[in-house]
């Protein structure tokens, strides 16, 4: 009774869902990958089915966060991927200019300049939308057409590849054997979490997003959010195309982050954020793109054919997303227990009783 | 003796939301070619109990009979092909379609399933001058103010009744919340044209006057539950209201006339040819500390232009303002805020609520806003200032964490209030701050702003109810087509009569 | 106007130099980049005014940018086709305003032979069986079941498809104890062949060799299966295509066993075959002119790998 | 206000005369006034033209639909498979693929009403669905010897002064009409307008919601089978990879044809001009003959951005 209680409590949660999907996801490999839970020590580092997912879905954690905050403003962004691409590109050029590669200056040097690329990114995307007021989609288009050029135009096109540990630790290194990607990310979301509810951003944000209008005649500088949201999204893109970078050593800027950008999205709204702005749940964000990042590591494990690689995964993606929606679940439920209430409801009705709140 | 058959009833209505129960076991008979009234405080459900009759909300429990028939309503659609037409409390049109769209859509006129715009013209035309508006119906809804859409709203839904699949049933939640005499006037000789078509109207109002004016029986709410179904006649304003709110109302009476003890303060506006052509034209305004300026004038006249010149909420392009004897320029709300001006506005949905935030962070926000990103309020002083001000208007339910878009229309509008007050402003600007409140809350509001007046502030007071402003008001501005016409100071001989005289000739000795 | 003369008549006579229009696939790769460079410096060697444009992988995007060009009354129009079909309407478009064509890199499937003069390019599917070959060479001895990894490139691309179908027809042929365990795309990138590679050893950890279609998800590979704490080109054979100058680089450290070249510096015999088709002799080139190419074991690695130009 | 509405519109249309001016005056020795330079940018951005129609349809609701590209791509695959493969002629398959193009519009837009999940996340997941279906059906391209199918492709409609359009360019055109139609006289085109103004709203007056929003989806899917019909007649073959990312490209036209996001305003014939405007940066790109890859795309990114800035600054003066 307590122990249903307890559960009653836990079904409540904003999390349940998407965590229940990520673990249903993990344990669909158990029968393909015995050992998929197994974590074991391989020469100085963990190593293991679960530490590579972290590893590779870092990145996408990273853009993701960073495309929480754009969306609660009520925006999107679609130029993270050119944003990855460049930043990528840039440091990588840098270091492999560096006559010493390992030099950790060197190496500080470059991440500095292409953090420095991607801030300009980030304001040029936030001037468009919140000074032009272009519409953030086709704002940020620009951006991810003509920066996708740019990063091609830094690496000519070609594939730059360094040799340099140092470069390689954040993307692909590990510490305290663990993936050092991990505690970027960790450190990246902790930030947020705090730069967002320890101050008042957070809310300021929510209220931009919920009602603009509103927010204008409170005297809220709207403006200025959403560029710092723009800014942080892009600043975050930066670090996630270091990260891909130095994953594989070597700056690719004709593909680095290609689609990135959806994907991020999708994890966002996973994570329980809408995209008509307002309310945002980082912890959300995080595990949706966990989700994510899960489901193509299960697609390679499980051997699905090729050629089916993207029906199965917007099988999977519309399957969450479908348990996540109350609405649905209410059908589903109330198609098993036909107690026929004093009103049967015609499918419907339930998503209008939501929306309808506003106006009482 | 043999009653009438009810064309409507409703029995054992039980609604719940999330948290609260909005309604339980609430019975409604409703007979033909009556005005019934709906009454009950902020919250008390009566627009629920409208929701759930048109399908807006699913019922959780109880019947709905319609000629002795139980009928399950679904949908709004529903409701109008069953005969019951309605203007729900909040105007609910689509700003971007032209006033005769809004009227007449999903009724449009087609031959061979084209639509007819002329024909479509021509009628919504005819509707609208049927309520004595004369607007150009081909613009659009959004350009017009919040009363006019309301009358828009009226005319769609009465435009069927007279129009429509023979009507039965006509619900009016709050239409006259932001009205004033000519239009309500309008509106009665309506409803009672269609009451003698035998059409049954529910009215829902905080209006007393209007109440015991137009309607034959009430039903009264409170909390959820009925608490009476009353023949109008039968029952006097004392007992009905302590009916509804469970307590007497004195206060109002003992509040008295304010003007009488007048403080007037030292200079705190000084607006000089301020104006923004098409909004409303240049015009003098001095406001001090303490005093009162109350508002004066009809639909459309230029209240609300006027007050968001003085808040920045527009751009003026003429003249200009000293606030504190300093000249300064009002580009965006925050130039005035930032020299604590505080404003209102009439819209509390489209303007003033975030409806997705809670209660807490929406009555945070103005605050907050002044504070910047950089310096939340203090978890301590933020909960405490919170619980001050839902305990000091009585915001129901009084739980910080709701959603705001969850209250009921009055308690929202209590939210935004409480939201202004929470800055201390020297300049509190109010435009129709009692719109849609309940008889007890707008006497806690009126007293509100006195006090505050007494303490130094200075306040800019709108309100349809000319009364209203009379009784509050050290001066009065008195608007007319968009200018101000007349400044009065306020004293035993100014009535309303004498204001709506002014407004009519439009000049003053 | 820019530089490049106006074109009265479609001819070219003499004194003007032959303008070429050509229509690169897009710039997918550094593969691709090096293939746009070669074009656009031979051309300048050659003295022939290129007009260049990149159809962003978008076969409509090079339909009409060969429409614009015989618009523009080019003498001679070239393109990499970025798939196999539907090039007819276009091909005889250019046919009908008298404008010859030439394919690189690709053939295309057309009803009408007549419709191209020739194609400059290597045969991906040849190379799927060479890179099979060089398996044989690198398996030397090696009896029994081989358990093959394979990454293949961006499904649906034409190099991906055929360079498997190639290695697959091999295999079927002569070494019914070669098995494929598991395949799956990475893209042609590093970052993909990393990541599949590091899911393939986790879910197959006996795998023996790697087919890659390109070597840069080779390299990317590589560096999964160090981190699995195996030695790549010992524990693990890997086979690659290409050979662009990063995969000689890991060849040369034994970490790719072979490599099979598939050179795109065809610029120089695409500017010769289209001085001859100019000139009107096109009937007498060969319907196909491969590009030489090579395959690379990694006992040759580091005598090769200074002389690799991309 | 009416004015202000049809404003972004008119300022489009002009800006296109005048970036068509500017290339004509720069190329002209390259033949870029030849009639037919202009009549190729409905040739080739037709089948664009039939999914931005669809796509505008959607938008105006409010919503949005990324599932286009992949449609198109999917339906040419079908339709070159059933031709090819199964030896159907065109004429039995061009219905088959409409109706499953609008079958899909159908359920993404019941699962968007009825299930409540947004619809850029369900299109997407219909994006990956279809893409996937594609390869499903064959990894490799199909090409179509089918001759009604050359035929229809090869036909030239030909107009006055010589220049001519292909069939795929005059039915877009006739869609165009239809769409503009629908929208602006009759009932159903005013509920999509309604309903992207405020669903509620829309709601409470009594309007069929869900109908209506399930309906705009259907359309977009028919639109999107439609283009990719137009598109096989175009390519003459199905590919996996056909109209990768066309979304992108008809949401861009539909948006910078003075449409917004935000759903309630904007007219089909301004996604007309959105689309020309799109040909026109790729036309102009083409004849200037010298960009590399990497410029190419830089060059599409600051032509784009100059458009919309411009547009930007002539409507924004009215407005507010
Ligand atoms: N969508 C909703 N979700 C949750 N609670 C709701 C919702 N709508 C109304 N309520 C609650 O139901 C109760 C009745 O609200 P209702 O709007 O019916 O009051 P009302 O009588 O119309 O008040 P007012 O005179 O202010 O309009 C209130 O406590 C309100 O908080
Ligand atoms: N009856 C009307 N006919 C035409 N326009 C009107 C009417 N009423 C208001 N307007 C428009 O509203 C604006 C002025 O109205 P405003 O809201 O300032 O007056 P108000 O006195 O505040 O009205 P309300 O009583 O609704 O608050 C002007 O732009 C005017 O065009
Ligand atoms: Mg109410
Ligand atoms: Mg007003």
């Amino acid at each position: 009774m307590n122990l249903a209680s307890l559960w009653r409590a836990a079904a409540q949660h904003r999390l349940f869902w998407p965590v229940t999907a990520l673990i249903a996801l993990l344990a669909l490999n158990v029968p393909f990958t015995p050992g998929f839970f197994e974590v074991h020590l391989k020469n100085g580092h963990l190593y293991g089915s679960l530490v590579s997912i972290v590893l590779f879905g870092s990145p996408l954690i990273l853009v993701a966060i960073g495309m929480t905050l754009v969306i609660a403003t009520g925006g999107i962004d679609l130029s993270v991927g050119a944003v990855v691409a460049i930043s990528g590109a840039l440091a990588c050029l840098v270091v492999s200019k560096q006559a010493d590669q390992d030099s950790v200056a060197g190496v500080l040097l470059a991440f500095a300049l292409a953090l420095a690329a991607a801030l300009v990114c980030g304001a040029w995307n936030g001037l468009l939308v919140a000074r032009l007021g272009i519409q953030p989609i086709i704002a940020t288009l620009i951006l991810m057409v003509a920066g996708r050029g740019i990063a091609q135009l830094i690496t000519s096109g070609q594939i730059i590849t360094v040799n340099s540990d140092s470069y390689s630790l954040i993307g692909g290194g590990y510490w305290l054997a663990l993936p050092f990607a991990l505690f970027v990310v960790a450190f990246v979301a902790a930030l947020s979490a705090a730069l967002t509810r320890r101050t008042a951003l957070g809310l300021l944000i929510e209220a931009v997003g919920g009602n603009a209008e509103a927010s204008r005649l409170v005297g809220i500088r709207a403006r200025r959010i959403k560029v710092m949201a723009y800014v942080f999204c892009a600043l975050c893109a930066g670090v996630a195309g270091l990260m891909i970078s130095s994953n594989v050593s070597a700056a690719d800027g004709n593909n680095a982050g290609l689609w990135i950008e959806l994907d991020a999205i999708l994890a966002v709204v996973i994570g329980g954020t809408s995209l008509s702005g307002g309310r945002f749940h980082l912890g959300g964000t995080v595990v949706g793109a966990l989700i994510i990042q899960t489901l193509t590591t299960t697609i390679y494990t499980i051997g699905v054919p090729t050629q089916a690689n993207l029906v199965f995964k917007a099988v999977v993606v519309i399957i969450v997303c479908l348990v996540q929606s109350p609405a649905f679940r209410a059908k589903a439920f109330r198609a098993r227990a036909k107690r026929s209430g004093p009103v049967p409801r015609p499918p419907g009705t339930p998503a209008d009783a939501a929306h309808m709140e506003v106006s009482s | 003796m043999a009653e009438p058959r009810p064309v409507l009833e409703m029995t054992g209505i039980v609604k719940e939301f999330a948290g609260t129960r909005a309604l339980s076991g609430v019975d409604f008979r409703l007979f033909p070619g009556e005005v019934h009234a709906l009454l009950g405080e902020n919250g008390a459900g009566k627009s629920t109990l409208v929701k759930v009759l048109t399908g807006v909300h699913p019922l959780d429990g109880g019947t709905v009979a319609m000629d002795g028939q139980t009928v399950h309503i679904t949908s709004p659609l529903q409701a109008q092909q069953a005969g019951i037409s309605t203007v729900y409390q909040e105007v609910n049109l689509c700003q971007n379609l032209s006033v005769a769209e809004n009227i007449l859509i999903g009724h449009e006129p087609v031959r061979h399933g084209r639509i007819l715009w002329k024909e479509l013209r021509r009628r919504a035309a005819e509707l609208v001058t049927r309520l004595g508006l004369d607007i150009d119906v081909s613009a659009t809804v959004g350009s017009y103010p919040l009363a006019v859409q309301q009358l828009v709203a009226i005319i769609r839904a009465v435009g069927d009744a007279g129009t429509g699949p023979g009507t039965r049933v006509l619900i009016l939640d709050e239409p006259t919340s932001s009205l004033d005499r000519g239009e309500v006037e309008q509106l009665f000789a309506l409803m009672r044209r269609l009451k003698a078509q035998g059409v049954a109207i529910v009215f829902i109002s905080h209006f007393l006057d209007q109440i015991y004016e137009i309607c034959d029986r009430m039903t009264v709410l409170r909390n959820g539950v009925l608490v009476g179904e009353h023949p109008v006649a039968g029952l006097g304003r004392v007992d009905l209201v302590k009916l509804m709110i469970g307590k007497d109302l004195d206060e109002l009476e003992e509040l008295g006339e304010h003007h009488t003890r007048h403080a007037a303060g030292d200079l705190l506006l000084h607006a000089e040819g301020l104006g923004r052509t098409g909004g409303i034209a240049p015009f003098d305004l001095d406001v001090h500390a303490g005093e009162v300026v109350g508002l004066a004038g009809l639909l459309g006249s230029g209240r609300t232009e006027l007050a968001r010149l003085l808040f920045g909420a527009d751009r003026s392009d003429t003249g200009r303002v000293d606030l504190d004897g300093r000249r300064v320029t009002l580009r965006a709300p925050n130039d005035a805020i930032g020299r604590g001006v505080a404003f209102l506005s009439e819209n509390r949905r489209t303007e003033g609520l975030v409806p997705d935030l809670t209660v807490r962070e929406n009555i945070l926000l103005a605050l907050q806003a002044a504070r910047g990103w950089t310096r939340p309020v203090p978890a301590s002083q933020r909960d405490e200032l919170v619980a001050k001000y839902i305990a000091a208007l009585d915001i129901r339910p009084a739980d910080p964490e709701v959603r705001a878009g969850a209250l009921s229309g009055g308690n929202q509008q209590k939210v935004l209030l409480a939201r202004w007050l929470l800055t201390q402003p020297k300049l509190l600007v109010l435009d129709e701050p009692t719109r849609g409140i309940d008889v007890g809350a707008k006497a806690e509001i009126q007293k509100l702003v006195v006090s505050l007046s007494e303490e130094g502030m200075a306040v800019v007071y709108i309100s349809a109810e000319l009364e209203e402003v009379l009784r509050l008001s050290h001066t009065v501005a008195v608007l007319r087509d968009r200018r101000l016409a007349a400044r009065i100071v306020n004293g035993p001989d100014v009535t309303p009569g004498r204001i709506l005289e002014i407004i009519a000739s439009g000049e003053h000795r | 106007a820019k530089k490049s003369p106006a074109k009265s008549d479609g001819s070219g006579s003499a004194g003007k130099p032959i303008t070429l229009g050509f229509s690169q696939v897009g710039s997918e790769s550094g593969w691709r980049a090096a293939n746009t460079q070669s074009v656009k410096d031979s051309a300048k060697a050659a003295g022939i005014n290129l007009k260049f444009s990149d159809a962003q992988q978008k076969q409509e995007n090079q339909i009409s940018a060969i429409r614009s060009y015989i618009a523009q009354k080019v003498d001679v129009i070239s393109f990499s086709p970025v798939v196999v079909t539907g090039w007819d309407t276009v091909l005889k478009e250019a046919k009908a305003a008298g404008i010859p064509v030439i394919l690189t890199d690709r053939s295309v499937e057309t009803s009408d032979p007549s419709l191209y003069v020739t194609l400059v390019g290597s045969d991906f599917e040849s190379e799927g069986e060479r890179a099979a070959h060089l398996l044989e060479k690198v398996l030397a001895g090696h009896t029994g079941t081989v358990k093959i990894a394979q990454l293949e490139g961006t499904t649906g691309a034409a190099p991906a498809i055929e360079r498997a179908k190639g290695f697959a027809k091999i295999m079927k042929a002569s070494h019914p104890d070669w098995k494929i365990i598991a395949s799956q795309s990475g893209d042609f990138t590093r970052a993909g062949g990393k990541q599949v590679m590091a899911a393939f050893l986790q879910a197959h950890p006996d795998i023996e060799v790697l087919f890659a279609h390109n070597d840069d998800m080779a390299i990317g590979a590589i560096q999964s299966i160090q981190a699995a704490g195996k030695a790549p080109g010992k524990d693990i054979k890997i086979i690659s295509c290409d050979g662009v100058h990063d995969g000689f680089v890991a060849m040369s450290k034994g970490q790719i066993n072979a490599i099979v070249e598939c050179n795109p510096l065809l610029g120089p015999q695409l500017m010769d075959t289209v001085k001859t088709v100019h000139a009107g002799k096109g009937s007498t080139l060969p319907r196909w002119i491969k590009t030489q190419e090579s395959d690379y074991t990694a006992d040759q690695a580091a005598a090769a790998l200074p002389s690799r130009k991309y | 206000m009416s004015q202000d509405r049809r404003l972004p519109v008119l300022v489009t249309a002009g800006l296109f005369v005048l970036m068509f001016g500017f290339g004509a005056f720069r190329y002209q020795a390259y033949g870029f006034l030849d009639g037919q330079v202009f009549m190729n940018l409905f040739i080739d951005n037709g089948y664009l033209l039939v999914a931005a129609v669809g796509a505008t349809f959607v938008i105006i609701t409010g919503g949005i639909d990324l599932s286009v590209g992949s449609l198109i791509g999917f339906t040419t695959m079908l339709t070159a498979w059933l031709v090819e493969k199964q030896g159907l002629p065109l004429a039995a398959v061009a219905p088959i693929a409409l109706a499953v193009g609008a079958f899909a519009g159908y359920l993404m837009g019941y699962v968007i009403h009825h299930f409540e999940i947004e619809p850029f996340i369900v299109t997407l997941a219909g994006l990956f669905f279809f893409r996937g279906l594609c390869l499903v059906i064959s990894k490799e391209s199909i090409s179509i010897s089918d001759p009604t199918v050359d035929r229809l492709a090869q036909t030239h409609v030909p107009l006055p002064g010589g220049s001519f359009l292909s069939i795929a360019a005059v039915v877009s055109l006739a869609v165009l009409a239809v769409a503009f139609y629908v929208l602006h006289h009759t009932r159903f085109g005013r509920r999509v307008y309604a309903i992207g103004g405020n669903e509620q709203s829309a709601l409470l007056m009594g309007l069929p919601v869900a109908g209506t929003k399930i309906a705009v989806y259907t359309v977009s899917g028919f639109c999107s089978a439609l283009s990719g019909l137009l598109f096989t007649l175009y390519i003459q073959s199905g590919d996996p990879l056909h109209a990768v990312g066309l979304e992108l490209d008809a949401i861009a036209a539909v948006v910078v044809g003075g449409t917004l996001l935000t759903g309630g305003s904007g007219y089909v014939i301004g996604t007309l001009f959105g689309v020309l405007i799109l040909g026109l940066i790729k036309t102009l790109i083409q004849f200037e003959g010298t960009l590399s890859s990497w410029w190419t795309k830089i060059a599409t990114g600051v032509l784009l951005f100059a458009f919309i800035l411009i547009q930007r600054a002539m409507t924004a003066r009215r407005g507010t």
